[in-house]
């Protein structure tokens, strides 16, 4: 089982979930994050005195799935968050040893769908 | 003899005395009755004083609802906007916008003095001070309509030509001694004048801009309707209840009287007719869709007070309520409409509250007016006062229309009507004002 | 003698025209007079219109204030409780609300006329107008002690009952010329009619109700109290400076007449007595907990402002602040043992400071009354103030709480009083109006 | 004989009933005009009860200023200090300020009497009001610049200071009869008393605490400035549109009169000055920064409205627009100034609102003034008004200053002026309140 | 060491806490998620015009534990968690290969507690 | 590829980017969580009644990083985020096993910077 873990612009949100219940994932957790990347950030102006953004407002969508899912998985996400702009963010994959269904406590690869 | 001549003598004597006190006496009391003249026209002062700061509450009011029902990001603008129309607008109304409608007029048409307030006294100050607010009203009920969207810059052009120049041609028409009063149009307190002026010209903005991204999308060849929610219903429900304060004054002050025996009327169908409202959109939500839902229930408070805005002092207090009534679920009905049908957005719901109610008010005055001078439909008046209402629905819908959506095309082929998608997706806080209006909450936009 | 008949007549004559002008002379003084009268009836409507709008705004206060010392979740819910209490309140009391308060007595227990303010002249309609924003205020103090758990059905059914039954009855009592007002009792704006009342029928609710999940736990035998944070300080702190700015129309406007020489006295009582409620909250709540809570401080503000309320008239300005340090000092106390020790959950307060301090109120007058005509206890008026107005406290508590209870035992007993465990927890934003009032803000919810 | 005997009779009769009856008539509209009389009191009374609540709500206009513009994390100590400002300096106004203000003056330096409104009657209790309103004012002005650091004892011991002694003893001088009066000083309705006093007090507070953490830090030997971002951008908007309506009641007020021919003139001149302040607060920031910004521009609208409240009656509408523009542009430039060259912390700009349009205001008076008693320099009153009113600036900042700072100095020897650093970092509604101010929602505080 | 990551019901929060402090488990981390699963959503009417709403409010709770520390860790938030009901949330466990606590330097299984 | 997860005092955040921009780390994911740790809290009065507060504010920094520069980040943050007290947090690291670059479809070590 991989935690897919993957950092994108906000308002590709709708467009990710789209494109992942298209390929049949259908579970998700979302947290809004701030994000220092590439893409840099900008200056404004508050009363006459420079702030600097340099925390972009950015989604992060974790999913857990079972290995067969992977690369469709992801493909969804790459297909929805892509605008080839900078900014665009990351996926990042690591192991999971272990699942649980709380309601049910299901374990491993069939509690995660 | 001379006893005679003495008591004649007296006698003219004692007459002219009593004559010439009897002038005495009048002098006095006309004396007596100038000084309360006087104390009239200062208490009038003070009246308007309390109407007009009431009224100019109301931008807050307006300001509050907007906010409310639209997303975080956009709040910074919002504010510049509700800010902006009435400071802008303020000096347009002083400089040409009062001359236009209350300056000696041109055939009926529009007036040309009094620019400047040049040669006015108090008494006129303080009824320009009076109209400035109402202006300020009808000007800001568009930035509702094209909220989430608009260019600032568009927006502050479009606040100088309605106050300049739209909402002054109508207003002398109908207020400011011009034709349409001539012919017995009557507007109490500017269903017509006000709100329908402004929820038309937001009905034209929100055109001539198009939907917010992703307010509307094509699946196949169906359009899916997609709501997209108010950050603050708070603030919301803070502004309606500004706005109901304001709108005594709106209403009442209308009277520009306060010897008028009209104002506690006056007061009381606007009570009523704002609860009518509420009330029916509250039930309607809640059959329709099984919970009944706040914010349509303060957009019927609304449309109820506007309703009732044209006729306060000739509906009584029972037609009041169905007026009010009648306003609530015209302003659920028409929401839908616009928003389901004809695909338009307005995301506070402006067109249905201010243009829909407001028509409606202009013509509740055909109907229900038990104004002996004006009798409506269902007191007797045949069609007579119902005519002339609709003249005056059909005159406001051209002049209005027409002028908004040429200013408005205009607007679009300059590139001052709507931002880019990105910045749009970006929120105007930063993209046009470099601001974000609440540093620090961790807020969700996804849309 | 022709002359001395004409003399004879000339005289006559003058005479008669001295008399006849002595009538016109008269007459046109009393029309002076009458024009005077005029006048002052119409400064009359004008100074209730001017604490009727005031009053009315209290409403968007007592809403802020609620709001913010409830949790997010249910913000949408208490928004459409405070916009329909009124709404639906005005209604009520117009159709039959104000006929049993102020119509003719029957016996003084209640009136039968003017419903539907049947044949009423300006003057009527303006008192009606004042009259209906107090109902509101009574009817919507009962919203904060009941938040965050209702059914918004059975709160509905509940400001019915409340505006044109409980409400009305005690206030002809009291107010309309009933049977309590002939022994002499006296409160002034309210202290007992409004705020007792509503502080009384407050505890009703909150006690059939019960109290909001997680508030009280039994850990072994022990009972564990629970802090359920407001969600929005500033929207409530807001709420207390609304309120206090409509209470200035509140208390002022009570004397019915602009003429009234306690005005100034009653703006001034108000002022003094509210700020040293909110002192003595702060200076007790920063001796016992070590930090002057902002919470309780704006409730030791309007503590100082009810129990002023009813002798606002008739304590003197440095008695006044005794009567607000005693009210600041008392909501303290009544909320720690309301909450600690009778385990009553009232999320905003609402029985400490209306219904406690609401009682102080009505003691107070007979304690520190100054007027001639009711000398308080310790102006040497012995007994008989005190007495009356101990009578009166009990007649309110008998009569508020003997209804209230009956009504929402029948409320609980349909089913209509609590919604279930599970919208309460989701909140009744979602549960009861599928809205939600933040929409985008991440706010944290773990009770 | 008979006949002339009962004619001279009867002509002497009716001579003397003519008399007689001249005096009734005459006693009798003598007893009219004593009713005028005194319905203009009453009137009066009714005229400063509508500004003084306009006024009073002011408060709630600064509080939620004050509160959008600082940290979510300081939320409730900004409540408290705006709370409790208002309550601790009503009560010690009535004990010692007002009498120091307007008490039998000693050598014109400070009153002497009327401490605890000893015997006062109700006109100089509406007065009273009135007054102590303004006082609030000018106490609640500090706030803003000294917010987000100052321990809550610290602001209670300053409150205190400047509304029983910094602010009546310099109000004395100017509107208590004192010696600046006697020279011919003016100040209408308190841009020097009022606004200047608390801006220079608010500096002084501002250099003594220091500034916010974090907001300057020294890299190299450069100072480098960071904004700190307000949390409440609709707050700060609501508060600012609750000032200007409250303005009105402050500025027209002033007349104190409601018969005064200036009160529609000056609610002219007060809105567009404040409109024009807050447009060239836009405009200057739109150029400089290439986007219009927001909290500017409100600060902008204050701007025009300080400036203008010395000379609202005595400046010509077209001139109130050109000081509107000065202090608009006046308020954008000094909060550069004091920010980036002095780098003195001052949160929401309260130094340059009040401060520096507050004396433009009073110099403003001596260039704009057009009453013949007083005309400015640019209407050919040379240097007669204009040095008046520098002389009173001096005066004005004299006092103050040093008043203030001596004051400040001594809360900060007594450690009550500061909060720890790690208090100031954790916020002040924990470590000074024990409370939180948005419960629930996530807030992202990183300074 | 193990990182526990828990999704639960937000009201459960409390409960889950109590069991975990039973357990002697006292360190963890919370964060606010928006979560998509099988319970699916609900579709709410704003102004006349449906709304989904599937993005439901969870709380994601991290806990690291010491292996021997990771079936009672989980045992507990089981035992606050469950209600039987869909939407109960799902447990994930993860492999941390180190952990350093800041103020120490300590590293390792000795930091985590 | 590995994955620094650092739970830090949020007024430290500031010192935390700086030392990490001084060691070329500038790509992070920042978001806001309630902690529970050996802090342990503190009670505060509301409305006369005691209400404990066990969760602290925490800032929570993701930080993906090739191993080369693990320490060098580990290293920032420790500088950056200690202060010696109780509460400054811990840091947990994890192994990730893939990373891509949304806007360019860029795989592996390459992808996280
Ligand atoms: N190494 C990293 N560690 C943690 N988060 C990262 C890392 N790199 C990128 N991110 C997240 O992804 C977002 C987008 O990264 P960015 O470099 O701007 O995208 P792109 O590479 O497409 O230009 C960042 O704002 C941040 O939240
Ligand atoms: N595969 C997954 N990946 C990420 N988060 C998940 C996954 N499955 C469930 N969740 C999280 O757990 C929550 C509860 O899941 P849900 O399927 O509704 O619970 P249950 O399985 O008990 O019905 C979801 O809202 C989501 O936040
Ligand atoms: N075992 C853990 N699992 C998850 N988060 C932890 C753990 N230990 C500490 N934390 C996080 O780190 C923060 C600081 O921990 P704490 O024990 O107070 O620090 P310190 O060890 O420096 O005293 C906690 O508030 C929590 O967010």
């Amino acid at each position: 089982m991989k935690m897919i873990t993957a950092y994108i612009q906000p308002y590709k949100l709708n467009d990710v979930k789209k494109e992942l219940f298209k390929a049949q994932v259908f579970k998700m957790s979302i947290t809004n994050v701030l994000g220092c990347g590439q893409q840099g950030g900008y200056t404004e102006i508050y009363r006459g005195v420079d702030f600097e953004v340099n925390l972009l407002k950015k989604v992060r969508i974790d999913i857990a799935v079972n290995e067969n899912f992977l690369d469709t998985a992801i493909e969804a996400i790459l297909k929805g968050a892509r605008t080839g702009e900078i900014g665009d963010g990351k996926i990042f994959v690591t192991n999971i040893e272990e699942c649980i269904r709380i309601r049910s406590n299901d374990r491993g690869s069939e509690a995660i769908g | 003899m001379k006893k005679k001549i003495f008591i004649g003598i007296f006698i003219v004597f004692s007459c002219f005395s009593l004559f010439s006190y009897e002038n005495e006496i009048s002098d006095s009391v006309v004396e007596g009755s100038v000084v309360l003249a006087d104390k009239t026209e200062e208490i009038n002062i003070m009246w308007l004083f309390l109407c007009t700061v009431l009224v100019f509450f109301m931008q807050a009011g307006f300001s509050m609802l907007e906010l409310g029902l639209s997303r975080s990001k956009n709040a910074g603008n919002i504010i510049m906007k509700n800010l902006m129309d009435f400071c802008i607008g303020s000096l347009v109304f002083f400089f040409i916008g009062y001359g236009i409608m209350f300056g000696t007029s041109v055939f009926g048409l529009f007036g040309k003095s009094k620019f400047f307030l040049m040669g006015s006294d108090p008494s006129e100050m303080s009824f320009w001070m009076f109209q400035v607010v109402f202006a300020a009203t009808a000007s800001t009920i568009v930035s509702g309509g094209v909220a989430e969207r608009t260019k600032f810059v568009g927006y502050l052009i479009y606040s100088v030509v309605i106050t300049g120049f739209i909402y002054p041609v109508i207003g002398h028409w109908i207020w400011g001694g011009g034709w349409l009063s001539r012919l017995g149009f009557y507007d109490f307190a500017g269903s017509g004048v006000v709100h329908l002026v402004g929820g038309l010209a937001a009905l034209a903005g929100a055109v001539m801009i198009g939907p917010r991204k992703g307010k509307y999308t094509r699946v196949g060849d169906k359009i899916v309707v997609k709501a997209i929610l108010g950050h603050n219903l708070p603030l919301a429900s803070l502004g309606v209840f500004i706005l109901w304060f304001g709108w005594f004054g709106f209403n009442c002050g209308s009277t520009l009287d306060f010897a008028s025996s009209s104002i506690s009327r006056v007061m009381l169908t606007t009570t009523l007719a704002g609860a009518a409202g509420a009330i029916i959109a509250m039930v309607i939500t809640w059959v329709v869709s099984k919970k009944p839902d706040p914010s349509m229930s303060l957009n019927g408070a609304l449309a109820g007070l506007v309703a009732i805005t044209a006729g306060a002092d000739v509906i009584s207090p029972v037609m009041a309520i169905v007026v009010g009534l009648i306003g609530g679920a015209l302003v659920v009905g028409s929401v839908e409409l616009i928003d389901k049908v004809l695909h338009i957005d307005d995301p506070v719901g402006a067109v249905s509250v201010h243009g829909v109610n407001g028509l409606w008010g202009v013509v509740a005055v055909g109907l229900f007016s038990s104004d002996p001078d004006k009798l409506g439909l269902f007191y007797g008046g045949g069609f007579a006062t119902l005519g002339i209402q609709l003249l005056g629905v059909v005159v406001i819908l051209g002049w209005t229309l027409s002028t908004a959506f040429l200013l408005f095309f205009i607007l679009k082929k300059a590139s001052c009507l709507r931002v880019t998608e990105k910045e749009e997706m970006l929120g105007l806080d930063i993209s046009e004002h470099g601001c974000e209006s609440y540093s620090g909450f961790q807020i969700f936009t996804n849309m």
